[in-house]
């Protein structure tokens, strides 16, 4: 039987990944990647304390899919952001979408 | 035993047969590549230009209107398996579910985004 | 218990003495048991595939007053081998400036998302590969495989004409996901389970009296989900040469193929699984196990004649006409038509199954009709707009 | 080490192989396919936690509609940022310093905590999760309001996405 | 309809018209007030139902109107929650009461002060006030108000406002009460900047926010310490002895107050933002830049009195620590005398009720710190309908000399300056007769006003339990009011039309003066309720209602004080003297030079902006543009080599000049200048406008937060 905490300590291990691409890249599309990665950990916690606890309670995988649909929107709207932005711009790089300097 | 352990083995083996054959016929086919063959084939004239052509954003359009009624639709799998035990108030929820769904498209519609042109 | 009820039981605990005498462990014995019986299903659709490519050929000649395949071996039965030879013995060219990797993975991406749709579909009541409490989403799963496997195809050539045929071809299956996705959702609301099984078990009447609209929904979307006629957009030939897999030869452009076929004939079993009671046939399926997969192949066969009926009958349909036929009456109606029936059965819930069949079946062909009346109209007065210079000069000239 | 636990270790390498992938890839469409394999690691993830429903949610949303949303992005803003120039920005190091303390510090959290090394019971037999789950949904006492709430988050979602990107008055929309 | 259901539905009407107006009726101005007026109509009638039904229940404060359902779960265990639910008692009906009538009569004066079923202005456009237009009539042009641009938007602002009040008045806990109270900092935000092309609008709005924004964060952590410290912010549960006694007695470590002293002060800070008291005293004056009628409900009858209701609400809970008590006695006595004297200096007719309310709130803020609970309630009531009747009362002045102005065409007139005005009693009859009753009743003259029973009950308490500093105190403020008050009037409506602007004032249409009409009633009735036994003649006539309905709030029943002959005597000094000072001195005043009041630090306000200006925007300008501004465009490591050699030579030529230049001279002149430009260059990479950037300094600071909090908290 798999212990809680490999579950755990793979998906802080997602997370910090996902963190790293966030910070890291340049490209706005890349972020997102990395948005998602972090996202997927979230619910890989959800989905084992929902294994872990009292089965019957359903609250992790309502969370879970809670998170899907907010991904969703996340990645529909971002992408959107990003696409608006390159035709207005012509440019995808987060460190060049500094408009909202001041 | 777990029922996933016999998905995973027709992802197995769904993977081996078709490596296995292009494998087979990787190992027997002749191998006498040169550049002529290897150029792009389009419609027999020689090919101009990037391969990464711009796309249309009504491309995108679609695959964010799916992705937002993929992802409704799942949310209503759940609820139609209930929906035997659980009454008419079930049903008007996901009514209302589906409802709120259908003005998104409507609004998409009328923007004259669902437009291919 | 017997053989002829319960054979993959059988089976499976002869291979167990078996190996366990050799002294194998148990559940290592139970991996390899398993392994050889998804193999041998595998196997097996392998050779039927290659069986459907010389009905599929038969067939179209026939549609087309043609003979077909008739050369080699008795009524061309061994030409689908020759070919197979063929493709085996040809180079196996990869296009320059094509992504090496990404360009071989697809065609196994693309098999393989046909192959594993079976280990959800019971051929018999025992006999099934896994049955799934979540089938009918399991099944969107893997045609989400077969659909990243096309855009890794057309991106990976690196042609302009193979991305822009998986483009289109991805945006139509993406689209007619949608429709498909909620006529699962009906027969889920009848057998209240996702479970293949419970879906056939559920079915002493066939969903098809009950949701006939439903049933010409599903096969519209699936039609579009194979990419065959009249939603072949991959192949546009006149526009995009070949679609996505123009690149692609020999044993690669093979696994597209043979997947597009045995594909079909996939979604022809769930047209007979979800809507004509699967291996269910008058209690045949009670009679012995091999009578149940006999039934639920001869319904799968079917189906399968069903989708090639369309395919050599109507001509391919433009993109942007399948998009909107799709967005805006297809989607629209199923999403209706889910309403209804959420409805209706809720309403008729407890009463009679007549009454209760023959509710769900007037309000399915009700709403069919309606639907139909609202196109036409909406179609005649498009038609007024278009052809609004012509009309009224006609009409001047009557007046 | 049971047969479980070797599944989860070759399934979490994959998973974690794979988003490592994602954030260093040079080719977008590659990062794009290396989350598909990633986010398919965490499929698996959900069917050895038994969540059933949740797997193949994952792969349906995920890969059927998420990464197809992503590559047909990656098309439309195309040339920009191909393979040429660096993909990292100049505090990248500061970044993975980060993320490797954000790592650190939640193993450090994690190891204090009391519950870690709970172990799951069994699934009581006759449990259907996707039933359960559909109750948990739908009843009035439960979740039914993030339930119809998630439909009017997609919906805003939708028309934000619709509106921001291809608001008529910013232009041409098809370039 | 049980009473309680009724309770809950009294918040709805404003808020589904909010957005009913913003969703669909927003193009249509008569369907929008229509629908905003009809709201307000549907709260004032469940609100006066439940009023009465109040008044039918004995002992209303052990037995009140609650109701509440779960909200939020909380941690693991499924039977904590965040409650919401609602709370009448005696206190809560009275001040329902008023907040009811106040806001029912702010909407329909709404209407005609946005001029409602005038034509179009000519230049109008939205974020401006309108300027008025041209009409044709008979053949000759003249020129008439205009109807506001964004009419629609303004009813929908005041539902929302409204909602938060009645959500903050009938909440039974902290929590949804701080939801009001934020909505109604929103809706003050929005509607001081109503105008927002106007820059001193958009800055009042922006000030009002950070201002109270101030305020409310230390009255969040004062509601996160309650419960941390007693697992609830329910009142009901909070004011049990246990709670109460526990909170009393465990210490907080902070300058060695009770728990309960800290979070009542905590509290009262947010309360000292919200009423606009000393030192967050500067927002409400430049919050007169809103529509009147946004002056009269946000900052006479509703808002302002939040901060006093929340100080009520607390007062069993704040009252526990002597300390706080005398910290807020001393910030209330202080407030009403400090902001009486600069109202007396003041010439815009709005600013003067501006200070003037100011000082009210801090009479009232003054009685709960000297613990006269009854009396501070009184004067909350008495003064949110005179203070409602006043505002709106100079919206109808200005709205009369607008309508001069019009008429002349002479745009550079304020008809907002007082000394503009003059002789208006003629023109403006009701306005001025509701005016003068509203004058009369804030500054307490005797006998008929509400304000004088009220105002003569805080005194009397003062004086009662031997607050002598806080009597004397409120004494000469209340002097000054009167004073003030009476100045304003003479100005205002007495003597002759300084201006041709006021000789053209137009009396305002009815839906401006019914609500001033009954205003004034209550401002003449509001305080009979609260006579006490022992008052000469009067005494007894009417039961002291007031107090034995009110104090039944509290769990032990204050006592009235002895009656006693001088703080009633002061009372009617300082109401008619002051009074008849000011009419004396102002009578035959013309101009603002002829004012002697008009002293440069009571017109500046004792220079409260500019020493907050000097104080916090400048350094936070100063940070901005040195520190963090001037350096944007390089990394960390660029901006190092970079200053790496300026830094050198500098220091070089610091050497060499430390033998040629005197040490002040080279210390003063360039060194400071060096090292802000030098400390400026290693910073400047906070601001980048990069994303990412701020990103990964949120979580730096997230993790040095989370690690210290780790290791001091947990370890």
């Amino acid at each position: 039987m798999v212990p809680l905490s490999w579950y755990l300590i793979f998906a802080a291990a997602l997370f910090s990944i996902g963190l790293f691409g966030v910070l890291s890249r340049r490209n706005a599309v890349a972020i997102l990647l990395g948005v998602e990665l972090m996202l997927n950990s979230v619910n890989i916690n959800l989905a084992a304390f929902w294994r872990y606890g009292d089965v019957s309670q359903m609250a992790g995988q309502v969370f879970a899919i809670i998170v899907f649909a907010v991904a969703a929107a996340e990645v529909a709207v971002g992408l959107a952001l990003v696409i608006s932005v390159y035709r207005r711009r012509n440019t995808v790089v987060a460190d060049e979408i500094n408009m909202m300097k001041w | 035993m777990s029922p996933w352990i016999y998905i995973g083995l027709f992802f197995i083996v769904g993977l081996i047969i078709p490596v296995g054959a292009i494998g087979f016929a990787w190992f027997l086919g002749p191998r006498k590549s040169n550049p002529i063959k290897r150029t792009t084939y389009e419609c027999g004239i020689e090919t101009v230009g990037d391969s990464w052509v711009q796309f249309k954003a009504q491309y995108y359009i679609f695959a964010l209107v799916f992705l937002v009624f993929d992802v409704e639709t799942v949310f209503l799998f759940p609820w139609a398996v209930r929906l035997g035990q659980l009454g008419l108030f079930a049903v008007v929820e996901g009514i209302i579910f589906i409802l709120i769904l259908l003005a998104g498209l409507v609004y998409t519609w009328r923007k004259g985004m669902l437009e291919w042109a | 218990m017997s053989f002829w009820n319960d054979p993959l039981k059988i089976a499976a605990d002869w291979l167990m003495g078996i190996f366990t005498g050799w002294g194998m462990p148990e559940i290592a014995a139970q991996i390899l048991i398993g392994f050889l019986g998804v193999f041998l299903l595998v196997a097996l659709l392998m050779v039927l595939d290659i069986f459907l490519v010389w009905v599929e050929r038969k067939v179209v000649a026939r549609f087309q007053d043609r003979l077909g395949p008739n050369r080699v071996g008795p009524w061309g039965l061994i030409q689908p081998f020759a070919d197979i030879i063929k493709l085996i013995i040809k180079e196996d060219t990869t296009p320059g400036g094509a992504d090496k990797v990404v360009y071989n993975i697809a065609p196994m991406l693309s098999m393989m998302s046909v192959l594993i749709l079976w280990a959800v579909v019971p051929l018999a009541p025992k006999i099934i590969g896994v049955d799934l409490n979540i089938g009918a989403l399991y099944i969107i799963a893997a045609g989400a495989i077969g659909t990243l496997a096309i855009i890794m195809a057309g991106w990976s050539s690196n042609n302009k004409f193979a991305l822009i045929g998986a483009f289109r071809q991805v945006a139509v299956m993406v689209s007619f996901e949608i429709p498909m996705l909620t006529m699962l959702l009906i027969p889920t609301i009848f057998a209240g389970s996702m479970g293949f099984n419970a879906i056939i078990e559920a079915q002493d009447i066939w969903y098809v009296f009950l949701a006939p609209l439903a049933a010409v929904i599903f096969l519209i979307a699936a039609i579009a989900e194979l990419g065959r006629a009249p939603f072949d957009m991959a192949e546009g030939e006149s526009e995009i040469v070949a679609g996505f897999n123009i690149e692609y030869s020999g044993m690669k452009f093979g696994m597209f193929y043979a997947g597009e076929l045995l594909h079909a004939f996939t979604f022809g079993g769930f047209m007979g699984i979800l809507f004509f009671g699967g291996y269910r046939f008058f209690g045949l399926e009670q009679v012995s196990a091999f009578l149940a997969v006999a039934v639920i192949v001869f319904k799968a066969f079917i189906g399968y004649w069903i989708i090639m009926w369309v395919k050599y009958t109507l001509m391919r349909i433009r993109i942007d006409h399948m998009l909107a036929f799709n967005w805006k009456f297809l989607t629209p109606l199923a999403f209706t038509l889910l309403m209804v029936t959420a409805l209706m059965n809720a309403l008729l819930a407890g009463t009679s199954p007549w009454i209760y069949t023959s509710g769900m079946f007037l309000s399915n062909v009700a709403l069919g009709w309606i639907a139909l009346e609202v196109a036409r109209r909406y179609s005649r007065r498009e038609r007024a707009r278009v052809e609004g210079v012509v009309t009224t000069s006609r009409s001047t000239l009557v007046g | 080490m049971t047969g479980e636990q070797i599944i989860f270790l070759l399934t979490a390498l994959f998973t974690l192989g794979s988003g490592v992938m994602v954030v260093t890839s040079r080719n977008l469409i590659h990062a794009a396919l290396w989350l598909v394999s990633a986010l398919f690691g965490v499929a698996v993830t959900y069917a050895l936690l038994d969540a059933a429903f949740l797997a193949v949610v994952q792969v349906v949303v995920y890969i059927g509609a998420i990464a197809i949303l992503f590559i047909f992005a990656v098309m439309l803003t195309r040339k920009d940022m191909r393979d040429q120039g660096p993909q990292m920005n100049t505090n990248w190091w500061f970044g993975a310093l980060l993320s490797v303390l954000v790592f650190g510090g939640l193993f450090f959290l994690l190891q204090g905590w009391s519950g870690l090394s709970r172990t799951a019971s069994p699934i009581p037999p006759g449990f259907d999760s996707i039933s359960e789950l559909g109750n948990a949904l739908i009843s009035p006492d439960a979740y039914v309001l993030p339930f119809e709430v998630a439909s009017v988050l997609l919906v805003a979602a939708l028309i934000g996405a619709v509106y921001v990107a291809f608001n008529p008055r910013s232009g041409d929309t098809r370039k | 309809m049980a009473t309680e259901l009724l309770i809950w539905l009294i918040p709805l009407p404003p808020v589904l018209a909010f957005f009913l107006i913003v969703l669909l009726t927003n193009r249509n101005k008569a369907l929008s007030h229509t629908v905003g007026v009809g709201a307000a109509f549907l709260s004032w009638l469940g609100s006066m139902v439940v009023f009465v039904r109040a008044l039918g229940v004995e002992h209303l404060g052990e037995h009140p109107f609650v109701s509440s359902v779960t909200w939020l779960p909380l941690g693991e265990t499924t039977d904590t929650y965040f409650d919401i639910g609602i709370l009448v008692d005696p206190t809560g009906a009275a001040v329902l009461f008023f907040v009811a009538w106040t806001i029912f009569m702010i909407f329909l004066y709404s209407v005609g002060y946005q001029n409602f079923g005038q034509p179009k202005g000519d230049h109008d456009q939205a974020g401006l006030p309108p300027h008025g237009a041209t009409v044709e009539e008979h053949g000759h042009r003249h020129r008439v108000p205009s109807v506001e641009p964004m009419y629609s938007r303004f009813f929908a602002f005041l539902g929302l406002f409204a909602f938060g009040m009645y959500v903050l008045v009938l909440s039974d806990n902290l929590l949804t009460l701080f939801v009001g109270w934020e909505i109604m900092g929103l809706c003050s935000y929005l509607l001081i900047g109503f105008w927002y092309a106007k820059p001193s609008a958009r800055e009042a709005g922006v000030k009002a926010f950070m201002t109270t924004r101030v305020g409310d964060v230390f009255m969040l952590l004062g509601v996160a310490y309650l419960y941390s410290a007693t697992g609830t912010l329910s009142f009901r549960e909070i004011f049990t002895e246990g709670v109460l006694h526990t909170l009393a007695t465990v210490p907080s470590g902070v300058l060695g107050l009770s728990a309960a002293g800290l979070i009542g002060l905590l509290l009262f800070i947010g309360a000292v933002g919200k009423s606009a008291q000393f030192p967050l005293h500067v927002w409400l004056p430049d919050a007169m830049e809103g529509p009147t009628p946004v002056s009269a409900m946000i900052h006479a009858a509703t808002m302002v009195s939040a901060g006093v209701y929340l100080v009520i609400r607390m007062f069993p809970l704040i009252s526990l620590d002597p300390t706080t008590m005398a910290i807020v006695a001393f910030i209330g006595a202080f407030t009403a005398l400090f902001s009486a004297t600069i109202a007396v200096a003041q010439n815009d007719i709005k600013r003067v009720l501006a200070y003037s309310t100011i000082s009210q709130l801090g009479f009232m803020i003054a009685a709960l710190g000297i613990g006269a609970y009854v009396a501070a309630a009184f004067h909350l009531i008495t003064h949110a309908f005179f203070k409602a009747l006043l505002f709106l009362g100079s919206g109808s002045v200005i709205h009369g000399m607008e309508h001069g102005v019009l008429h002349t065409g002479d745009h550079k007139v304020d008809p907002q300056d007082m000394f503009n005005m003059g002789g208006l009693r003629k023109k403006m009859p009701i306005t001025f007769w509701t005016f003068l009753i509203g004058g009369f009743a804030l500054s307490g003259f005797p006998v008929l006003t509400a304000g004088f029973w009220s105002k003569d009950e805080i005194l009397a308490d003062a004086f009662g339990h031997g607050h002598w500093a806080v009597f004397i105190t409120l004494a000469v403020a209340a002097f000054l009011t009167a004073f003030y008050t009476m100045r304003q009037i003479t100005l205002t409506f007495l003597g002759e039309p300084r201006t041709k602007e006021a000789e053209h004032a137009q009396e305002t249409p009815w839906t401006m003066t019914v609500p001033l009409v009954v205003l004034a009633f209550f401002a003449v009735t509001a305080g009979w309720v609260g006579i006490p036994e022992h008052f000469p003649a009067l005494g007894g006539l009417i039961p002291n209602w007031f107090h034995e309905f009110v104090g039944g709030t509290l769990a032990e029943h204050p006592e009235a004080v002895e009656f006693s002959i001088w703080p009633l005597l002061t009372s009617l000094f300082v109401a008619l003297g002051g009074l008849g000072l000011g009419w004396l001195v102002y009578r035959n005043v013309k101009t603002p030079a002829e004012d002697r009041l008009q002293i440069p630090v009571l017109k500046n306000k004792y220079y409260f902006d500019e020493i907050y200006d000097y104080l916090f925007v400048k350094p936070a300008y100063w940070f901005a543009e040195t520190v963090i501004y001037k350096f944007m465009d390089q990394g960390v490591i660029d901006g190092f080599l970079h200053s790496f050699g300026p830094v050198t030579d500098r220091f070089g030529s610091a050497i060499r000049n430390y033998f040629d230049l005197p040490v002040i001279n080279r210390f003063f002149g360039d060194g400071s200048a060096n090292v802000t430009y030098w400390f400026g260059g290693k910073l400047r990479v906070v601001q980048t406008g990069r994303i990412q950037q701020y990103l990964m300094f949120a979580l730096v600071v997230f993790i040095a937060v989370g690690a210290a909090l780790y290791f001091f908290l947990l370890a």
